[in-house]
């Protein structure tokens, strides 16, 4: 078993004895992200590339070497690639309104997958009712995996971009990306990779992925609220238009007309998120201290055991893949005759926080017949006592609803 | 307290068994809620006799709290008049500490007690997020009733 | 002279004796904002909205009372028009196309002024652009104020909507906002207001601007970075579609259709800015522990004392009104013969951090005249001793230049 | 170190009266460049004979170390080809500290030296973020030459 006890210190907000299973919502802050975030503040603040004073220069230089931190922990061979947001929601915008409306007309398809979040869902179908391109999903198969014999069959020279997601947020799915990029990029189409639960819990490098534009946040990977990061091969970001217009994302304004400056900064208008990407520095420090392949197999470790576990418990129903195959640690469950709401409440008494609802993947649920799932999800601090928790709350749960 | 209190016998029978489960023929008034933080659906449908709720059927999905909160709602107003019906509805938000006010003449230490069944849901106090849960019903009949 | 000098403890960062005069591009944080967003991190993060246990009800809680707060501090009568965004930049872009592409179509005019920051500029050229309307421009007086009599003859039917800066970051000016609101709003056009200067440095009451939308950042009131403020008036909002679609914005999603939740959170997809949220409220808390009249008064004074000093400078000339006449603290500068950036640098070796160049509002330089100034701007940690920072390294910017 | 080492005398001079000054009849190859985040701008025209420059002309307005630089350097490329230029290019981004590489042969101690009234920039180096405004007007020659 691979052993991150000793990382627990550095999360006082777990000393109250919660067994926090709700990462993937979001993830705590462990102390040297926030004395980081606390450090630059105190010491080296002030806006970014506007000042010729010392301050200014050295907030600049944190705010750029957080750039060059995140391309480098990601594999992108130019940081320029790398794009501070607002979190994976404005990421995806960013690449469906600022690539999708200059890129996509009436006739062409959109295609994506029935597993996705909302926030690589809704964007898709603004654009495509502005567009007139059409969005089209590939469903999921019965044990909770993309169907990718759909996939293929759904592709053809009208597809212009596939979005799919990295790690689907309620069944644990880790879709096979680099075979579906492969295939998207045969027929010509740009691939947008929804990475908000992959780029926390494995070690992602944007090349193998085949990616075109990947979108993360950096709240769920250890990192404060506040920023994202879109990467994008320079080519594609070349194809898109800035998603807001403001200061620092131009090159030359006139009472009527402007013109961008030059790749990231034409994507970060106004003043960035600035404190936050030093967090983001520092939580990416934290993460590569640990090595996220030890969290990788530590997470599949305690998913392993969860899933064991909770087939015992009377009435569970696990939904998603129920193996270990391609498939990260988000567990998400039913109970019969218990509603999910009710489980989390429960649960909570217990001090196991999990999360019930339809985890903004409501066309998911609906494929899935269910109209919510409470969904536990593993993370660096989480350890054996937390399954036991959960699976003792679960038990609690069925007594007290009858279920047997 | 805790969650004896909350999951009381009542409760979990009317979420079994909910009551005037389903559709109206020719409802006479209708409104649909949601709660899109967690997906609890409801539809609630009401005929009138003159002035009185002559019959109501509710339709949906969710926790047991809004859906037994649903199912005693519609046990508590049949037969009964607009007016006597927004009188409930207040007393109901003053059990949930929703609205304050004190021209109900509650019982402070039991402000449900004039409401049969129904004030077993005063444990979800205890819960606040689960407060939107029993009060789902409620506002979706007010809604229904306003149209 | 009010004397806030019981303040500079709080600001550790100017412990190294930096004449900090560049908080008009961004403000200093003080300890208790800091200490704010590191305890709420430490003892109550998790995801808001989402969850039914405690720790996210606790977030959830914080989330929204600083919501309350802001609507508090504005005078907001309504808490949910009060929206959470990334900054002002993103507020004018959420009013420019959630409000302008839905309400703007061809022949109709967008009234700005010449003193707009690109952020109240370019969002609105790029929907001119695209809607078809177009984008009509009130000029400055001589001595730097808004033409108020070209504005009133600019007003016209086909004028939608009128957006102005609530102070100009460049020239410190503050237009007649109330006047301006009742006059668009007689020709039935829609009140905007760049509020990220204003907000800051004065005491703002939303309904007595008169305005529809009003936008600011918190990092340039103490606050972090990462979040900012749009405020609408609920007509105005029910009028404006989302500018980014994704979770928590949503009532229902299906596979090709979504249907918005109520406002705020039909403006606020993804995860907000939620330590940051906490972090303004404590920024507001400060403010308010001063008293914005109290801190309106310390920059009125500071700036006359500076305009009085300046004059005596060989070769200064300022830009912008040189009387304490509706204007704030902010005094921007050009003098003969020495560039700006020149100016920043020669002060900047004197520990004088004053910003250099277009501020972001290339438009208003052009029809001053120039190219670059440099720009000094107060707030409640300067004194009189920055100010004579300031006078001496300009002086030796004289010498080494020749200025005489 | 310190302001006297950043604006040296021939600096101020090139500032003060800019050689070069102005726009070619019929330039054969011709650039703009600006820096977005000061707002300098820069117009370089360079007419050749053969391969060798035979005149250059810039425009543009921005701060000292801008303007000296790209003055200094119209009165340094006259009469070179282009080889030559790449070369000077070469040493002037060397002596910046923007490129590394050893195979200029250049004085670590001074490697400017070999760049005339040029090394005279050598104290901007201690000014990273006037770098920009230095290098503006040889990047804006090199896409004039590049295109
Ligand atoms: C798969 C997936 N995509 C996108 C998002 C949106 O991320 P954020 O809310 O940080 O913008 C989430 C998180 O909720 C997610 O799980
Ligand atoms: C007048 C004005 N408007 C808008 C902005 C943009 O604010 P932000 O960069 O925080 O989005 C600024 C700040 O630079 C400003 O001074």
């Amino acid at each position: 078993m691979t052993d991150l006890s000793y990382l627990k210190a550095d999360f006082p907000i777990l000393d109250n004895g919660v067994h926090f299973l709700d990462s993937g919502a979001s993830s705590q802050k462990p102390i040297p992200v926030l004395e980081a975030m606390d450090r630059f503040a105190r010491t080296s603040y002030a806006n970014v590339h506007r000042g010729a004073y010392k301050l200014s220069v050295a907030s600049t230089e944190a705010y750029e070497a957080a750039r060059r931190r995140v391309a480098d922990f990601i594999g992108a061979t130019d940081e320029r690639e790398v794009i501070f947001t607002r979190g994976a929601t404005t990421s995806l915008n960013t690449v469906a309104f600022g690539w999708g409306l200059e890129n996509l007309t009436e006739g062409d398809r959109i295609l994506a997958t029935e597993m996705e979040h909302h926030a690589n869902l809704v964007p898709w179908q603004m654009v495509a009712k502005r567009t007139g391109a059409t969005l089209d999903h590939v469903p999921i198969t019965d044990d909770g995996r993309l169907d990718m014999a759909v996939l293929e069959s759904k592709l053809g020279p009208d597809v212009k971009v596939v979005t799919v997601t990295g790690m689907s947020n309620v069944l644990g799915t880790i879709p096979d990306v680099p075979r579906i990029a492969e295939l998207a990029h045969r027929h010509g189409a740009r691939m947008v990779v929804d990475a908000a639960q992959l780029v926390p819990h494995t070690s992602v490098d944007v090349n193998q992925l085949g990616a075109d534009f990947v979108a993360f946040s950096s709240h769920k990977m250890l990192g404060p609220t506040g920023i994202g990061v879109l990467w994008g091969r320079m080519d594609a970001l070349e194809e898109t238009e800035p998603f807001e217009g403001g200061g620092e994302m131009i090159s030359d304004v006139t009472l009527h007309d402007a013109t961008w400056a030059d790749i990231p900064h034409r994507f970060e208008a106004g003043t960035p998120p600035i404190i936050e990407a030093v967090g983001l520095h520092a939580a990416i420090d934290y993460l590569d201290s640990i090595g996220m392949d030890k969290i990788f197999e530590h997470d599949q470790e305690l998913t392993a055991i969860a899933l064991e576990r909770l087939v015992d418990v009377p009435g569970i129903a696990i939904q998603g893949p129920t193996d270990m195959k391609d498939r990260g640690g988000v567990v998400s469950m039913t109970m019969e005759g218990v509603h999910a709401h009710d489980l989390a409440t429960i649960l909570d008494e217990q001090n196991v926080a999990v999360r019930a609802g339809h985890h903004c993947a409501k066309p998911l649920m609906r494929s899935l017949g269910v109209t919510a799932t409470a969904r536990a999800s593993f993370y660096v601090y989480n350890e054996e006592a937390d399954i036991d928790a959960l699976v003792s709350g679960l038990r609690r749960a069925g007594e007290i609803f009858g279920v047997n | 307290m805790g969650l004896e209190e909350l999951y009381r016998e009542v409760i979990l029978d009317h979420y079994r068994n909910p009551r005037n489960q389903g559709h109206l023929e020719h409802p006479q008034a209708s409104a649909q809620g949601v709660n899109p933080l967690c997906g609890d659906e409801i539809t609630i449908e009401v005929s009138f006799d003159g002035d009185k709720v002559s019959e109501v059927a509710v339709d949906g999905q969710g926790c047991s709290i809004s859906q037994s909160s649903a199912s005693m709602m519609t046990e508590a107003i049949k037969g009964k008049s607009r007016k006597e019906i927004n009188k409930l509805v207040g007393r109901f938000r003053q059990m949930m500490s929703l609205d304050e006010g004190d021209d109900l003449g509650l019982d402070p230490e039991r402000p449900g007690a004039v409401l049969g069944d129904i004030e077993a849901l005063q444990g979800v106090r205890q819960y606040p997020v689960r407060i939107k849960c029993a009060s789902l019903g409620w506002n979706t009949l007010l809604e229904a009733l306003d149209a």
